[in-house]
């Protein structure tokens, strides 16, 4: 019965894999603008506008641009199959290197900040949730509160400019200064990571929180946390056995979708901090008309989605006997 | 054992939910407690346990071999629940936790109280079910709560209630959204529990009339009888009492007034809870009475049987 | 009624309406024509209580007729993106089957797209308008409405009155709209509360970039060229925090709604 | 099974991390010339750091062969925008301007960076591939021909033989021969490590795409002098406020960025720091306003006289320029520019004569709405086009709200260009076709030194920008493009300029001032020229170590 559904659900984020390959060719070739032009560069292209008219149509020849889009299509499909992402048409340089090279240093952001949040949020959230109108609660919630209303962007500009800024206790911007190795550069790196990963970790506890305290303080009120409590269970052990429990398959899936998100997910902070990763890569590309480096990061985003979705349902699988056993009614 | 004295539970600001209650539970007495829903009678049951919401201020008295339960510390509170007292929630409710094993929590309290390892306590309690005949106890042990039916599930936790022996159990509703033919199975569970004292709330008479030796009934909150259950149904005092005893299909099924408590505003401030509805209503009715001693141990509160 | 709210419920509406009242009365209210132009770069003084900006328009006039950009992208994005979610989920749950099938393999490939790199890239390429702009922000945010309102209907669906109603042979339409639509109104209610306020900040957001609204003055647009015409280098705070304010504050009036609106809904089931 | 105790062991493990992260800053070392005894010039940029082929002019490696750092041009330009030698040591034109015949500096000893000698085969491949590619900066060159190992001549056509030396001019860069030979197909798709050998003072060294920096070494002795520190860096910044940011904290020396100056709304960032020159010099290029003569109300001089009589100059200035921002003159290019006519007067604003011009020329508000039509009577509603650039863009929408707020306040209706905005192709295509009615633009330092914004504003074969074809103003444009000498090219501009102020076939908007801020605790002797900043081809020669 689960190795069926196992089956079909595999099934289905395949399907809905070549759905957005698909949906990525067409949305990007949709965009309005000739990208010859950024093939090319600006400067170069209005200069060959006037002198060599039919340079530009060789070009646009050469990368296939002046066939039918059915056809252009059917070799996208191909070459994606055969993992061939094809050049980068800012650079040249081949797009899955530059896209692997930019996800390494988003997920080296992404991991930590997700995965510190997952505990802070959660424990937080879990000591909120089961003292509700505590005085935890009430410190705490205003203030994780107010941070999901500020935007992300404007979060991290203020903490730009107060800690690096004004201050001076961080560096500008970047992932390192450069010159550096072994030890030394490991240290850069944290000291450079620490306003990003903190701007990340606020925004991700936060929503944790929240989630981890709403569920928290409905199950609360469950009778099974009564007969827990009845039984002259410690406090420790009802939370841990009891509420955690019953907890955590909406919150490992909150999580898991954070890890589905996490390669597009920094994106604000990365570009206010300009740290090189996934999300400047995109913005980059975006300004550039970069067709095949927007492609390929539309698709590794949403394959990254896609498979963390797989591993939420799998983890409530495990956790949950309810939907194991095929119930629908989960939550 | 249990000697529960003008205990009464308000929260916040609002009318007590629980009003002067007083009664004595003795070593393996069977006590019920019967009023409507909504008459506080698991609120009762609750605050003796110390689990209430902090919002609960909790007055009077309960002794349990004469320590005042009420003034416990939480870890004083963790050794009597489940070791002296242990507590059976609603069967049709989210009693059980669905995400273990019947096995595991029929057998935790002993994981708890006497460190076992959770083999032992696996194996206590499948002897524990064992008890209550339900046939393949060991697979029983190894399901989840939600494939369980509701009177399996509500036996289930009588037999959580008494894996561990403690010698009083606190009985929740053990009958509710239950049809007749599982109402039986459950009463066969109770009357197997010959040692362990037993205070059960319920709305359900005939459960009652099955299970009880002594009963209180809770009108609005308010205790308004106590007494032996051949008395209660032999001869009920109070108005209230009589009514639902008319109530029942036997009876004649005489409800005609109707005797759900009223809504709190319309009841009149300071009066007898049962003014509204009570035929012999007089002036003296206007001031709530006490719970009158009328012999034989048996209490009232109606201004007919005192003054 | 309102007294039965929660606080968190009334606060919010109190904050609401306070902005909706300033985005109303916002000629009455401001001090200067916000298109007019003056001295540049004024700071805070009596006459400008928010100095000027690069144009020397009156900021604090900017920020009061900013509320109505701002609020109308909110509102109409979380009223486009919550009809779409409950027409797809309700469509989903209730009909079921290849319905059902198709119809979340749909939401299945919107929750996967990366959402605001999507909003990126429409508002990059389509003109600067304001429609443009709630298109870009509203393409993939109706995906989680969409799931949720699935689930519940699933449930509103095995209730017996729906159940007789169609033994009863009413159509689905008829029972959609008079049984299932109006026991929807709780989350409906959350989920386009929350929608208005991550609208408005995926405009900030989009501004930031300079994607946001063009000509029209919107607290995103303010902040935009903040950002753009050195605001932050110079340290104008007076240019930059005012509109960071009036967006955090106005999303929390919605998020304080919701949530009020969320331990309603707890408390009724 | 996940316990609490454990949950809030992580959690306090992963507070833990946090502050080591912080802790890590206050003891860390943040600037500094990168550890090493080396003497580093720190340049900053916002061009990106990708690609090291040195055909391409792509990202700062590209860029900054501009200046010679890594790569040789023939020629290069001094403050005066007037050619000087480098590679190529003389020249002389022919009398019917088509032929150039020069020396080149293939005698000096100077060697590619891998080491193999710079010779004649390498400036006749360099030609020729200009020839094959059509080069703009070689316009009308058809053919090259080594006379000697030192010596070549270049054939032009048209006449065009100085103005291609003047265009060429820092941008055509000696090629290696013996690299780009055995390169199959298009050189600017080679990505192989010799791709970037110059014949510069610097050779590229490394790249670190972590930091964003590209290193250089100093190849030591050099036929052009030699520095006088070992390494440059070229470290690249996302904004210029990140830039700035770092400029102010010292992580950089100077800052470079091919004609993208600092906007002067920064200034107020740059100036009054300590140990910082905000390189303020004057901006030879400058915004403008162009008219569409393809259209109406564009084409009419009345309606071109009303909309300069319209504008609030002094708003303009401030806008644009700030502080240090100047009203400019009608005849629109700016004063560092050679042949700059100072008689002409500077515009001004007076609305009640925009109005009266207006009344004049037939534009009157019949229908009572508020808005002049056209003298035939239509609707008049006149459309602002900005030029498409992603970074002048808010500028530019600021320049629009202007002009529209002027023009209305003379009964003149606008719109704003929403779709060329965003939409590159759609701008590009409004430029080509000549269809725009105000169109606002940008003439770049570089153009302004030599092609000036009268290339956006004269319509000839060769040039898809403009839209003017006032037989005096092309005959002009002709007399400066095929101007033999600075002295023919300045008469030539005098007339333009003159045109300008008459027809008014365009406005420039401010006259502002470059600023390429510089540290200047660290280095001394550097040469600020207009439009590139203290980062160019004198830079290597001449920056010393202060105190050394």
């Amino acid at each position: 019965m689960a190795k069926r559904t196992l089956l079909g659900r595999l099934g289905e984020s395949v399907l809905i894999v070549f759905c957005i390959v698909t949906l990525n060719f067409f949305l990007i070739r949709f965009m309005p603008g000739d990208p010859v032009l950024h093939i090319i560069g600006e400067e170069e292209y209005y200069n060959l506008e006037v002198h060599a008219p039919q340079v530009i149509e060789e070009i646009r020849g050469e990368y296939g641009l002046n066939q039918s889009l059915g056809r252009q299509y059917l070799t996208y499909l191909g070459k994606t199959a055969r993992l061939d992402f094809g050049n980068s048409y800012r650079t040249k340089a081949p797009v899955l290197e530059t896209v692997l090279f930019r996800m390494k240093w988003t997920l080296f952001l992404a991991i930590p900040a997700t995965v510190i949040a997952a505990f802070l949020g959660g424990a937080l959230g879990l000591w909120a949730g089961w003292k509700p109108g505590g005085r935890f609660d009430l410190a705490a919630t205003p203030c994780f509160l107010l941070i999901s209303t500020v935007p992300t962007n404007c979060l991290a500009i203020l903490f730009l400019i107060c800690f690096a800024f004004q201050l001076g206790w961080f560096p500008i911007s970047g992932i390192t200064s450069g010159g550096l190795t072994g030890f030394a550069k490991g240290l850069d790196i944290l000291h450079h990571m620490a306003l990003p990963l903190a701007v990340l970790v606020l925004y991700k506890t936060s929503s944790n929180y929240m989630l981890m305290k709403s569920t928290v303080s409905l199950i609360r009120q469950e009778d099974y946390v009564s007969t827990a409590i009845s039984k002259g269970l410690s406090q420790g052990k009802v939370l841990s056995r009891h509420v955690l429990k019953n907890a955590l398959c909406p919150y490992l899936t909150s999580i898991c979708m954070q890890f589905g998100g996490m390669l597009a997910g920094s994106m604000m902070t990365e570009i206010v901090f300009s740290w090189k990763g996934m999300g400047t890569l995109i913005y980059d590309a975006v300004n550039a008309k970069d067709f095949p480096m927007l492609q390929t990061c539309f698709l590794l985003i949403s394959i990254c989605v896609v498979a963390f979705n797989l591993i939420a349902d799998l983890l409530c699988l495990a956790v949950d006997p309810r939907v194991r056993e095929g119930m629908n009614h989960v939550g | 054992m249990l000697d529960i004295e003008h205990l009464s539970v308000r929260f916040g600001g609002a009318s007590e939910a629980v009003s002067d209650i007083s009664l004595s539970v003795g070593e393996k007495e069977k006590v019920v407690l019967v009023g409507e829903t909504g008459s506080g009678k698991s609120v009762l049951l609750l605050a003796i346990l110390q689990m209430l919401p902090a919002s609960a201020s909790v007055s009077g008295r309960a002794l349990l071999d004469g320590t005042d339960l009420l003034t416990l510390s939480p870890r004083e509170m963790n050794r009597i629940r489940g070791q002296r007292i242990s507590y059976v929630p609603q069967g049709s409710g989210n009693g059980m936790n669905p995400l273990l094993s019947v096995g595991y929590q029929v057998g935790e309290p002993l994981m708890i109280h006497q460190n076992l390892s959770k083999k032992e306590a696996l194996a206590r309690a499948v002897a524990a079910l064992r008890r209550f005949d339900f046939g393949q106890e060991e697979k029983l042990a190894r399901q989840y709560p939600h494939t369980l039916s509701g009177g399996m599930r509500q036996r289930a936790m009588i037999a959580m209630g008494v894996a561990q022996g403690a010698p009083l159990l606190f009985a929740d509703e053990p009958t509710k959204g239950l049809d007749g033919h599982r109402i039986e199975l459950v009463v066969d569970a109770f009357r197997r529990l010959e040692d362990q004292a037993i205070l059960c709330v319920t709305h359900d008479l005939r459960f009652a009339q099955e299970v009880a030796q002594q009963m209180a009934v809770l009108y609005a909150s308010q205790q308004v009888e106590w007494c032996s259950k051949e008395a209660f149904f032999r001869e009920p005092l109070h108005p209230y009492s009589q009514a639902m005893l008319a109530a029942l299909p036997e009876n004649g099924l005489q409800a005609e007034t109707g005797f759900a408590p009223p809504r709190e505003d319309s009841q009149l401030a300071g009066a007898c809870r049962y003014y509204r509805r009570c035929p012999w209503k007089r002036s003296r009715c206007r001031e709530n009475p006490p719970l009158f001693p009328v012999g034989d141990g048996r209490k009232v509160r109606c201004w007919n049987y005192g003054s | 009624m309102l007294g039965k709210q929660p606080i968190a419920f009334k606060v919010g509406l109190f904050i609401l309406l306070i902005i909706l009242l300033v985005g109303v009365f916002a000629p009455i209210l401001a001090p200067c024509d916000p298109y007019q132009m003056g001295t540049p770069y004024l700071r805070p003084s009596a006459q400008h209580l928010l100095g000027t900006n690069d144009l020397g328009q009156d900021i604090f006039s900017e920020l009061l007729y900013g509320t109505r950009i701002s609020l109308i992208i909110g509102l109409v994005s979380a009223l486009a993106v919550t009809v779409a979610g409950v027409c797809i989920g309700m469509l989903s749950g209730y009909l079921g089957g290849w319905w059902d099938r198709a119809l979340m393999e749909v939401t299945a490939v919107a929750q996967a797209i990366p959402s605001l790199p999507v909003t990126i890239v429409l508002a990059a390429f389509l003109s600067p308008s304001l429609w443009n702009i709630i298109i870009a922000i509203c393409i993939t945010a109706w995906s989680g409405t969409a799931r949720i309102i699935r689930s519940r209907v699933l449930q509103l669906k095995e209730l017996p009155f729906v159940k007789i109603e169609q033994t009863m042979g009413a159509s689905h339409g008829y029972i959609m709209a008079r049984h299932i639509l109006p026991n929807l109104f709780d989350i409906v209610f959350v989920r386009g509360v929350l929608a208005v306020g991550n609208a408005m900040l995926t405009e900030a957001s989009l501004s930031f970039l300079g994607l946001g609204v063009i000509g029209q003055k919107s607290w995103g647009g303010i902040l935009h060229y903040a950002f753009f015409r050195s605001g932050i280098i110079n340290g104008y705070w007076w240019w930059y925090l005012p509109p960071i304010l009036c967006i955090s504050l106005s999303v929390l009036g919605f998020l304080l709604l919701s949530y009020g609106g969320q331990q309603q809904l707890g408390r009724r089931n | 099974m996940m316990h609490l105790k454990n949950m809030l062991l992580s959690a306090a493990l992963a507070a833990l991390l946090v502050t080591a992260g912080c802790s890590a800053a206050s003891t860390g070392t943040p600037s500094g010339a990168g550890g090493s005894s080396e003497l580093t010039l720190r340049v900053g940029t916002t061009a990106s750091a990708d690609g090291f082929n040195a055909m391409t002019e792509n990202g700062s490696f590209g860029k900054l062969n501009y200046t010679g750092l890594c790569a040789a041009p023939f020629v290069t330009t001094d403050e005066k925008g007037e050619v000087q030698p480098y590679m190529m040591t003389s020249w002389e034109i022919s009398d019917d301007k088509n032929t150039l015949t020069a020396t080149f500096a293939t005698d000096k000893g100077v060697t590619w960076h891998d080491g193999e000698p710079v010779t004649m085969d390498d400036v006749l491949f360099t030609f020729r591939y200009q020839i094959q590619k059509k080069s703009g900066y070689c316009t009308g060159l058809t053919a090259v021909e080594k006379i000697d190992d030192t010596t070549a001549k270049l054939t032009f056509e048209d006449g065009k033989a100085f103005n291609a030396l003047n265009s060429m001019a820092n941008f055509v860069k000696l090629s290696p021969k013996h690299v780009w030979e055995k390169v199959d197909g298009d050189y600017k798709e080679y990505q192989g490590e010799d791709a970037s050998i110059g014949c510069g003072p610097f050779r590229m060294t490394g790249y670190d795409p972590e930091a964003q920096v590209i290193t250089y070494q100093s190849v030591g002795e050099y036929f052009m002098g030699t520095p006088a520190f070992d390494k440059v860096t070229v470290k690249t910044y996302d904004s210029h406020d990140a830039l700035v940011m770092a400029l102010r904290t010292g992580e950089i020396d100077a800052m470079y960025d091919y004609s993208n100056s600092l906007s002067a709304t920064m200034a107020p960032s740059v100036t009054g720091v300590e140990n910082l020159n905000p390189g303020m010099s004057d901006n030879p290029g400058n915004y403008q306003l162009v008219f569409g003569f393809n259209q109406k109300p564009t084409d009419d001089l009345a309606f071109r006289k009303a909309v300069r009589s319209a504008l609030d100059y002094e708003l303009l200035r401030t806008s644009i320029g700030g502080e240090d921002g100047q009203i400019p003159g009608t005849g629109i290019v700016a004063p560092p520019n050679k042949g700059f006519d100072p008689s002409l007067p500077k515009l001004s604003q007076d609305q009640e004569a925009a109005k009266a011009i207006l009344e004049e020329g037939g534009y009157l508000d019949k229908d009572g709405d508020g808005f002049r039509e056209l003298p035939d009577g239509s609707e008049m509603n006149v459309l602002i086009t900005p030029q498409y650039n992603k970074t002048r863009q808010p500028l530019y929408l600021r320049i629009a709200e202007i002009l529209k707020a002027n023009l209305e306040e003379v009964g003149i209706r606008t719109t704003l260009d929403e779709e060329s905005v965003r939409n590159a192709d759609h701008a590009t295509q409004v430029r080509k076709e000549g269809t725009y009615q105000l169109y606002i633009g940008y003439t770049s330092p570089g153009v302004a030194m030599y092609d000036t914004a009268f290339m956006y504003i004269i319509q000839n074969d060769s040039n898809p920008w403009g839209t003017c074809t006032l037989p005096a103003f092309v005959a002009a444009y002709e007399a400066k493009q095929q101007g033999r000498s600075y002295e023919e090219y300045s008469a030539a501009m005098k007339d333009l300029q003159a045109i300008a102020d008459q027809e008014v076939i365009g406005l420039a908007l401010c006259w502002d001032k470059a600023y390429f801020p510089y540290r200047t605790d660290r280095f001394e002797g550097f040469t600020n020229i207009p439009g590139w900043g203290v980062i160019n081809n004198k830079t290597w020669f001449s920056v010393r170590p202060k105190n050394a």
